[in-house]
Formats: structure tokens, C-alpha cells, sequence
């Protein structure tokens, strides 16, 4: 039997289901070497101002219990050098790539978006509103239903290419977010970007980070955003693309089932930079053992009928 | 050549201090790659609670009597609870070892003489260095800094390879008392510029200093920074330090991949 | 030195910040043999309704990366039974009692409270506004400044003891709700209960808890607990009690740093009894180290300037 | 007298099969003062990303030629992640143990019978049990079901004793095929009601199907229940059973506290 684990993000058609997670993959090509790009459904890149970005001072990054927290700032070489000197090299590999866009406005959005629209070979625009960490932009706006739907809308009208919101975890109820989205025009929304966090550093009383807020990811948050994606699943049409702490093809079902269908995968490629293959192993022995031939068929599949008594 | 992650044993442990331990991994693979200055990325194999690897310089490859690699082995010194970990090793565990990373340090031939700089476990990447060094015919010294004699490992290594040793311990208890930059900048004082390659590795303000020390005298000299590493890959922009290179403006660069070996007059110290 | 632990929630004194929290100590007696109730700062027993609540079916807990979900459904005796049954007890074995307070209703959780007011014995109430387990009441007010000034204010008018309602992390500012507390004539404030989160079995498809979701505690949750409570504790006057994740005096100090008060220990407490004597060792002994006579002096006195550089 | 917590070494581990496992844990402490049918609540004490202990029957109490108490083994069937840590489990391993826990079995005397009913890592509370009725002078049978004659394991110990031994297996590998309820539900019917105490420990269906059998020959029953438990001690709610005592209607009580070991007769089974 042929196990097919190609998916769709609307008119966007992936070999399978497994996308590096923006901000931890580099420009993607960091990873050419160990990591075949065309083998992976999709490659998101570093989030993208329309300028260069310095980011933060370290310290960036300090590990908590099966996570991290990251407050990078978004570093990154601005849409414009990323479109001459990272975009032709990604094509050339065949990696679909996906760009995470940000913006201190509404413009900037837009901008940025128009630029990879003019671009050749970018696949799909994720659109940050929700990074914890800058002072404009980002958040402010995932955290805003009309914010929200102000960037997609604006965004919308300045493209063809899927436009994908990212949302934040850190609101009372995603899935209002998702709708909001999909009213304003969205092809796909992704989740779960990271949760606000700290850490103290008790013999100095310090933050551990310079930033002092940073965002938690990792295995740590997975079953928030397992939850989060099957709330959203639920509310909206749209596909679903779903993240938070997945490290192998038993979690990143966990998500499918839930309702995404695809998946991000982000700390654990720190971990593991050969991850994508074991995960696709993963998937193609479940398929094996579970006789599934379209691994699009198991999307939202989740049963909550209760479980069966463990101990029968 | 890319890097490999190897599912190494540990087969020895030999502890040197109570902070201090050398630990030998079956990761011959790696070690086959390895040029002096690189690195690995470590993380215990089974069920830690730990969650992203360390960073650790390849401290020696051993070798069979072909030449052959047969596993590598890292200086570790206790700082937290990864390198707690590897203090406590016990032969036969496993750690996931992938490397080589990094860029290494760039060895210089005669008539040039090569200045190694080290301040505690700073001394890990020059064991492979040395050697290097002394294939070419390489004349070399060790400038070699620790808390007290306690902390001073493998002198016999360096000294086997004709490296010449230079000894400072804070406390006094062997060599001069104090930094190890004293009798560096004493020792340049009698260099010809241009005629030395410095290389440093250890704590930031040794490696400033050694920095600072090296351009007085206008020599080159090459540091090895320890930054905090998620991935080491050039993934997570967690490692980065500021440089000056070119033209741009002092800008932050991930020590994993544009480093972890700079040119100490390119960087912009904290 | 004579090192003094003794912190003050408004008119209470407790000789230590450390208290049970509530659903993870049973109703206190359980620990009897295990735990000198006494040496306790205080002992928050679990959520009580009006009547008896026989809880959800198991399974009832699962285990995640450093968490666990539960879904108990507050599965208690009633307030009566407690007062009856329970609270003369404690009060012989000197424990400081914090109730935890259940409602469907604005009207049981001021009939609840009522009941434990007149009887004898008890220290503190703690409105669970909070709880992600059960189908009315609840988080439904948590999730909601109207709803949490309500039952706060119709409590308040309803006892002299002090009433801290337990604030859910499920919200996108939870000091917004701190503050709508404060002005109700809450006493103290504390947080967090639980995430909301899930588990999928991808053998079955179904759920792991028979509750479906459920709500994650223990390490896994800490950062983002501990920047709850920063944001709170900046937000109000009243005292702040901190908990998610607490294991060890480190752990603990990091909340009162973030500025509280006193904390909470849960999960820590399955995953070790003898927990209580440890971290009151270890904070013993962080206060010798820094030479520190009132621990309560570092109650907020996170210093949130960057740190010296790590290498250095 | 109040459990306690050992961090315990691990002394042996004696793989039994692919999936068995006896470990010893130098937990005398905790030997000394459990009871048959009462258990510990186990998590290996050095790093592990498991957060929960786990609980375990107290298989053997191991003692010196005095009697005393020197150690504890446990009877381990893989089945998840601390399991298949302690299937791989090293001498000199540390493991937390808190115990003992819960209500044990109530031993029964002569001229009563005890008849213990084991389905595969049931097995585990019925060696001390066995002990402790020997040293009574009860005469007791074990009915023990297993796989296959690869998961029968310690028929030696209870055969020395004097326990009279009926076993099945599923595959028929060895004695009867099939359900160790058969054989059971056959012998009770040559004793009078009220003369047989029967203790099973097993997967529930093969608990509730005991407890019917017991309660159609009219004889007590006590059954040793696994549930998910959280803390062991009575403080999480997360092991509850739905039990039939005296006048209440059937309600949900811990089984960390109430049991494991229940009447038979009184659990409402899912
Ligand atoms: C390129 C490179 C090579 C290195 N080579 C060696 C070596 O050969 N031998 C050796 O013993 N150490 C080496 N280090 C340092 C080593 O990586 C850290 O000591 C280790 O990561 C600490 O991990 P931990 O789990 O023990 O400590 P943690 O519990 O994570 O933290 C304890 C302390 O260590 C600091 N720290 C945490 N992570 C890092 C990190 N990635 N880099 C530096 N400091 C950190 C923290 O700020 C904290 O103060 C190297 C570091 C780098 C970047
Ligand atoms: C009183 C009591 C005594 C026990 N005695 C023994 C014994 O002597 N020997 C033995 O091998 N096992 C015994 N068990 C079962 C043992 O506790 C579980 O097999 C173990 O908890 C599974 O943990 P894990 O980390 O290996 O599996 P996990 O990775 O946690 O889960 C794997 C599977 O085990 C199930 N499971 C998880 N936790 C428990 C739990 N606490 N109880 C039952 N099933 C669970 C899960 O539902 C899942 O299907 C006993 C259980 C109880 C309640
Ligand atoms: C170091 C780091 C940098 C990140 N940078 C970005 C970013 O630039 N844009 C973005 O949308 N998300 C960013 N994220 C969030 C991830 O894309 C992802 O949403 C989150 O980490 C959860 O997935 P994970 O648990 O698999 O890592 C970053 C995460 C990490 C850890
Ligand atoms: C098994 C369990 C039961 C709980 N029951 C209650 C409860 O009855 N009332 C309540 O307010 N919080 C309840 N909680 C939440 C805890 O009191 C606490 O807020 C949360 O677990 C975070 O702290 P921790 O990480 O230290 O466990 C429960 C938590 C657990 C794990
Ligand atoms: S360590 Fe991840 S970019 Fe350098
Ligand atoms: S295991 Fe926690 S109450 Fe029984």
C-alpha cells in the first residue's frame, strides 16, 4: 500500500504534514547540510521586518522544565536581503517556504507581504501577531480581535499568497481569535506561538534574560496547545496548521487529530536537528499499523468519546 | 562535511577534582572530523530532565595505533546540572553527541609561534590544537590560568608535544599568582608584531583582556567565546556576541556558526 | 541570627509562606502522619460545594512533560460534612485553614462561605473562581471581570475573614482581574490554578481523561506562573499568593521575588510528602546565605535589570 | 505507623523475560514494616523527565539470617516509561520509595482456606502473603494465570510454601487454557460457603469476574485494584473506585487509602 501523507493548506499542496517552525530553523538554510529541505512540508523562515533587526542582548534563551523561553527579539536581516540572498538558495533546494511576517504596524504587514508577493517562490505568509517579544507589533495585535482582523484584512487585500495569522496562546479564548481570522480573509491560521514567561535568578534577583519576558516552548506547553488547536479546529473552516512542543510523530498525530492539518515543529529541532526524518518514520509505521492510506484522513479525527477503562 | 549526531557510550570517566572530569565517548565518527577549536552538542540519552544540549569542545581524539579515531573525550567542569551530569557518569550510559560544530581555530605554521591561552576549562580545545600544532613543526606555548595547582590538568600532554608551559594559579600554589595575562604581555614585550598567533579560550573578561593585551602588541589572536547555546546549528539566535567586521555597524552574530572562534579585534566586548 | 519566616496575608499571620494548595492535600488530614499540619504556613483544603460532589468518572489524571492534567470534578463531602468531620481536626493538629470555596452560583459561594464563617477554625477563604473541571461555576466567573467582581463582592459582604479569590491563568490579562478583585473588597489575591489542556490517545483517538480536557499542573507551568504573578503583584496593593510548579526553595523564592506574599505547593507535594520540611530548609538556608533576618523583606524585590553578562 | 521515603539503591535486577522484571531496592526500612498487599510508590531518584512515582506492590521482603529485613524487590511489567526504566534499571541506581502504603490483605486463619488468584504482574502482593500464611499454618492454593508458560514465574517460591499450585495459560503452554476463573469457579464448588478466603490481584475483568465467582459460592473475597494514582497517599483524588458500602448509594472513594485491597462484594465494576 502507498502511504500518501500529502496535505492542503487550501490551494497549497504539501508532501506531508511537517513544517520547521519559524525562528527555529534559521533562514532554513542553516539546516541544508543536515536536513533535506524538499523532504520537509514546508520550510517557515525567521520572522521578517522590512529592515534589518538587531534583536535583544543576551542572555536570550534559559531552559525551564521540558521547555525554554526565548526572547530573541527577532533578529533578522529585513524582507529585502532575505528575498535576494536566502530566497533563490531555498528554491534552488526545493524547500516550500513559508515566511513569517512581522510588522510594528498595520503597513509595515502589508509591506513586507507585498515584497514576497513580488518575490518568486515563496509559498505561504505567516503572519506574526504574535510574538511576546517586541515592543510593537506583534502581540498587540493577536492579542486584539480587531487588531487582528485588521492585519489579515489589510494583508489579504495585498496578496494572493495564503495568508496565515499565527496566533497567540496568551488570550482568554483562541478560538474567537481563529474566527476573526477566517472572517477577515484568512486561508489557514497557525498555533500556538509561545507563552509569556520568566525566569528569576534567585541569587541575584535578576531576570535570567535581558529582556526580562520571554516566550515558552517546548513539551512543556504541548498539552495547552493540543487544546487550543482542537478549539479552533472546531470553530473555524479554514485549515489549521498546529504546534507547541511536538518532538515526535506521536505528538504531532496528537495535533492532527486534534484537528491541524499540519504541523510545526520548533524546539525539538534544537534538540534534534535529525528530527523531520524519525518523525516521518513515525507517521509512515502509524499509517502501517493503523491501515491508513491518506494521512489527510485522520484530520480532526479525535473522538472525546471518554476513554475505555485503562485497567480492563 | 556535515555534522553527525553519534549515540555515543560513555567508556571511561576519570575524575580530576571535584569539579573537574574527563569523559571518554564512542563517537569515533565525530572525533574523525574534528578540527581544533570545534565543538559537540551534548545531551544524556536517556529519560534526563534536562531538555536542550550543551556545548562542549572535543577535548581529545584518541586514536588507535593506526591513527585511526576511536572515540573523543571532553574536559567537563561542574557548572550545572547538565555538566553535573557528565561529572557522574557511569561507563556504559549513553549520550547523543552531534558535532563536529563551529568554526575552528585557524593553526599557523614556522616561522610564526603560537600562543595558547587558557583560563580553567578554557584548556579544552588546545589538547587537539597542540597536536596540531605539533605535526606542523609548530613552535608553541601554553599560557595556562586556574584557581590553584588543584585545577591544573594535563601539563604532562602539553609538555609530551614541546609545548612550552607558563603556570598562574589565583591562589599561588603553583607558577606566578594571578591572571594569566601578566606574563603574557610580559613574554610579547620580546615579540616582533606579526610574529605570534594568540589563541584564547576561557572566561569573557580573560578572553577581553587577552584581546586587548594582543593588539597592544599587534599580534593576531583568535578567542573562542562560550556563549549560550540552544542548538549550536545556527537555529535559535540564542549565542550570539557583537562584532565589528567590515563596513556594516557593530552587529550581533550567532557564535555558533560564525564562531565559536573569533578574531578577538572583531569583537565588541560587554 | 534568629531567621524569621513569618509573612502577613492583611490580618492573618503565618509562621512560613508555605501552604498546601487545595486539591493536593486532600483535606489536610491525609498528611497528618507525613507533615507536622502545624509547620505548614497554612493547609488549603479541597474545593468544597454546598453538598456532596461525587467528581468525574477515572481516569482522572495524566501524567505530561513535567506536569500532569487533572480532571477531578471536585469530588468533596460538602461543606458541612468538612465543618463537621474535618475542621475540629485540623484545628487540634493547629493548622491555619484555607477553604477553597466551590459555586455554581454566585449565591453557594456566599451560602458556602456563610457556613465556614460561622464555624470555628478556619483561616481564610479561597474563592475558586478558577476551576477548568466543572460545567457551571467556576472558571465561567473567572474568565470574567464582571463575574469575578460579583462573587467576590457578594462573599465579602458575607464574612470578616479574609477572602482570596484564586485567579485563573486562562486569561489574557490576569492582572486586570487582580485589580477587579481588589476593588471588590478582595484580602489577597492567588494564582494560578490550572491551564486547560488535553491529552490525545493516537492509538484510540480518544482522550486520555474522560473529562476530555483538563487543567495542567506542576513544573512544566511555572515561568509563565511566575510572570502571573509579577504582573499581579505590580498591579495591586493586596498581598499576592504564588503557585504553579513550586518544588524547592528556589522555586519559591522566585515567586516571593516576583512578589509574593506566600505560596502554594501542589503537585510537588504528590511527587514528594516530605516536600514541606525540604523547602523550609532551603529557604532557611538561602536567608543565612544572604543574610536575610524577615524573609518577608524580599517579598517583590526582583530587580528587573538586565544581568551581568552570564561569561562574565 | 507513617510510610516512609528511601533513596533507595538498586541492588539487583534480574530480568525474568522481555517484558518481567525483579528488581531489589535497599529499602529495609520500608520492608520492615509492610504488610502483604500493600505497596510503594517508586521514581527514579536522578534526573528523570518522568514527574509521578509509580506505584508498585511490595513483592519480597528480603532478610538476614536474623529475620531482619535487608531489602525489597519489586515484580515490574513493562508497560510505559517508568517501567521500562526500571526493567533497564542498573545496580547502584537511585530510586525514591515511599511505603508502605494502603490497606494490605486480611490474612485468614485455619480452619479457613486461602485461596490467592493472580493474573500475570498480579502476582506480585501473593509471595508475602503466602509467607505470611504459612506462617499461620493456612492452607492456601494459588490459582495463577499468565500468557503463556514464559510469564509463569516463582512457582518455587510458593510451591516451597506448601501452596498448592493451579495454572493457566492463554496459549495453553502450560496447564489448563484459558481463564484462571475456570479452575477457580470449579474448586470453589466442593466448599461449603463462608469456609474460603479468596485474594486476587489482576487486570479488573478477571477482578470482576472473581468477585462474581466468589459471590455465587458464597465465599469473601478480596481484591487488590490498580488504579492510575497520583500520590498514593490520598491527597490528588486521581485513584478513585466506585464502591457499595453499608447505606450510602455507590460513591467514589480513594483506592490509594481505601485500598488497593477492597471487599470483592462491595465494588461497583465499570
Ligand atoms: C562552544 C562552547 C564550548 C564549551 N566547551 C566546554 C568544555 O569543553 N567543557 C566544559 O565544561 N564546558 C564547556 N562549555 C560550557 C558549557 O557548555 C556549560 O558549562 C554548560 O552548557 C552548562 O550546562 P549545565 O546544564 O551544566 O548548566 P545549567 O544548569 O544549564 O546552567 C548553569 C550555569 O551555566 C550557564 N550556562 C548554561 N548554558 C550555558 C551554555 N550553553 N554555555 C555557557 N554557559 C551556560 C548558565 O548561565 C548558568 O549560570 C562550552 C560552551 C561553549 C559555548
Ligand atoms: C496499587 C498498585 C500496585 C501495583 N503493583 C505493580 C507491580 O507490583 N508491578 C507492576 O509491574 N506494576 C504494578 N502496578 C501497575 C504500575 O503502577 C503501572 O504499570 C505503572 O504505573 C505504569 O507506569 P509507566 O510509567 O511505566 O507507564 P506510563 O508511561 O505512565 O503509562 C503506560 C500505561 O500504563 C497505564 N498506567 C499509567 N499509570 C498507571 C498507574 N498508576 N496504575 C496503573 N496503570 C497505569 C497508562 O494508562 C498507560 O496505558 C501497580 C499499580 C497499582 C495501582
Ligand atoms: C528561539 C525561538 C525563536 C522563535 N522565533 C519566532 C519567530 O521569529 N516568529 C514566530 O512566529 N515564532 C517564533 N517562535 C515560536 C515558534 O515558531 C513556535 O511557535 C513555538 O516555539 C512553539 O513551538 P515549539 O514548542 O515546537 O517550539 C520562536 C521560538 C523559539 C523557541
Ligand atoms: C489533582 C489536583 C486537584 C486540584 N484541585 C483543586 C481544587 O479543588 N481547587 C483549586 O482551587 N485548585 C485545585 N487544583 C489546583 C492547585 O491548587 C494549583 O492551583 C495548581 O495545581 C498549580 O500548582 P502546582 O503546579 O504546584 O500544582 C488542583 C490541582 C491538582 C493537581
Ligand atoms: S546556538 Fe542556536 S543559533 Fe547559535
Ligand atoms: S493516588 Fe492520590 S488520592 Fe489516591
Amino acid at each position: 500500500m502507498a502511504r500518501d501523507l500529502s496535505v492542503r493548506i487550501g490551494t497549497l499542496a504539501l508532501p506531508n504534514p511537517l513544517i520547521a517552525a519559524s525562528g527555529c530553523f534559521g533562514y532554513g538554510l542553516e539546516y541544508e547540510e543536515v536536513a533535506d529541505l524538499s523532504a520537509l512540508g514546508g520550510v517557515c523562515v525567521k520572522g521578517l521586518f522590512m529592515t534589518e533587526r538587531e534583536g535583544h542582548p543576551p542572555p536570550r534563551i534559559v531552559e525551564t522544565p521540558s521547555g525554554m523561553i526565548n526572547a530573541i527579539g527577532l533578529q533578522g536581516i529585513g524582507v529585502h536581503r532575505f528575498v535576494e540572498e536566502k530566497l533563490p538558495r531555498l528554491r534552488e533546494r526545493g524547500a516550500r517556504v513559508f515566511v513569517n511576517v512581522c510588522g510594528s504596524t498595520i503597513d509595515e504587514y502589508v509591506e513586507v507581504s507585498r515584497v514576497l508577493t513580488e518575490a518568486e517562490g515563496v509559498a505561504a505568509i505567516e503572519l506574526n501577531i504574535s510574538c511576546p517579544n517586541i515592543k510593537e507589533g506583534g502581540i498587540q495585535f493577536g492579542c486584539s480581535l480587531i487588531g487582528t482582523a485588521q492585519v489579515v484584512s489589510a494583508v489579504r487585500k495585498a496578496t494572493h499568497l495564503p495568508v496565515i495569522p499565527k496566533l497567540t496562546p496568551n488570550v482568554t479564548d483562541v478560538a474567537s481569535f481563529a474566527r476573526a481570522a477566517e472572517d477577515s480573509g484568512a486561508d489557514a491560521v497557525s498555533l500556538v506561538n509561545t507563552f509569556l514567561a520568566m525566569v528569576i535568578d534567585v541569587e541575584t534577583r535578576r531576570p535570567t534574560l535581558t529582556n526580562v519576558l520571554g516566550g515558552l516552548s517546548g513539551p512543556a506547553i504541548r498539552p495547552i496547545a493540543v487544546r487550543m488547536v482542537w478549539e479552533c479546529a472546531r470553530e473555524v473552516k479554514i485549515p489549521v496548521i498546529g504546534m507547541g512542543g511536538i518532538t515526535d510523530a506521536r505528538d504531532a498525530l496528537e495535533f492532527m487529530l486534534a484537528g491541524a492539518t499540519a504541523v510545526q515543529i520548533g524546539t525539538a529541532n534544537f534538540v534534534d536537528p535529525f528530527v523531520w526524518t524519525k518523525v516521518l518514520a513515525g507517521l509512515d509505521d502509524y499509517m502501517a499499523r493503523h491501515e491508513i492510506e491518506h494521512l489527510s484522513d485522520i484530520i480532526g479525527a479525535f473522538d472525546p468519546t471518554p476513554p475505555t477503562p485503562v485497567h480492563a | 562535511m556535515p555534522p553527525i549526531d553519534v549515540d555515543a557510550t560513555v567508556i571511561a570517566n576519570r575524575r580530576l577534582s571535584r569539579d573537574y572530569n574527563v569523559l571518554t565517548l564512542s563517537a569515533a565518527a565525530v572525533g574523525a572530523r574534528t578540527r581544533p577549536g570545534q565543538f559537540v552538542m551534548v545531551r544524556p540519552a536517556r529519560m534526563t530532565d534536562t531538555l536542550l544540549r550543551r556545548p562542549f569542545s572535543v577535548f581529545e581524539i584518541l586514536r588507535d595505533a593506526n591513527g585511526a579515531p576511536t572515540a573523543i573525550t571532553l574536559l567537563n567542569k561542574r557548572a550545572g546540572r547538565t555538566t553535573n551530569r557528565l561529572y557522574e557518569a557511569e561507563p556504559g550510559e549513553r549520550m547523543a553527541c552531534l558535532g563536529p560544530l563551529g568554526k575552528p581555530y585557524t593553526p599557523v605554521a614556522a616561522p610564526q609561534e603560537a600562543w595558547m591561552v587558557a583560563g580553567g576549562v578554557g584548556l579544552a580545545p588546545f589538547a587537539t590544537l597542540a597536536e596540531s600544532l605539533a605535526s606542523q613543526g609548530t613552535r608553541a606555548r601554553l599560557f595556562y590560568g586556574a584557581r590553584s595547582d588543584q585545577e591544573l590538568f594535563y601539563l604532562d600532554l602539553f609538555e609530551r608535544l614541546g609545548v612550552t608551559l607558563i603556570v598562574t594559579t589565583e591562589d599561588g600554589s603553583r607558577g606566578e599568582r594571578g591572571r594569566v595575562t601578566a606574563p603574557l604581555d610580559r613574554a610579547l614585550g620580546s615579540r616582533a608584531p606579526g610574529t605570534t598567533m594568540i589563541y584564547a579560550c576561557g572566561p569573557e573578561p580573560m578572553l577581553a583582556a587577552v584581546a586587548g593585551v594582543a593588539e597592544r602588541h599587534r599580534q593576531r589572536c583568535e578567542v573562542s567565546v562560550e556563549r549560550t547555546m540552544g542548538c549550536g546549528l545556527g537555529g535559535c539566535y540564542s549565542c550570539v556576541i557583537k562584532v565589528r567586521d567590515g563596513a556594516t555597524p557593530p552587529h550581533f552574530v550567532r557564535s555558533c556558526i560564525s564562531g565559536p572562534v573569533f578574531n578577538g579585534a572583531e569583537i565588541v566586548w560587554d
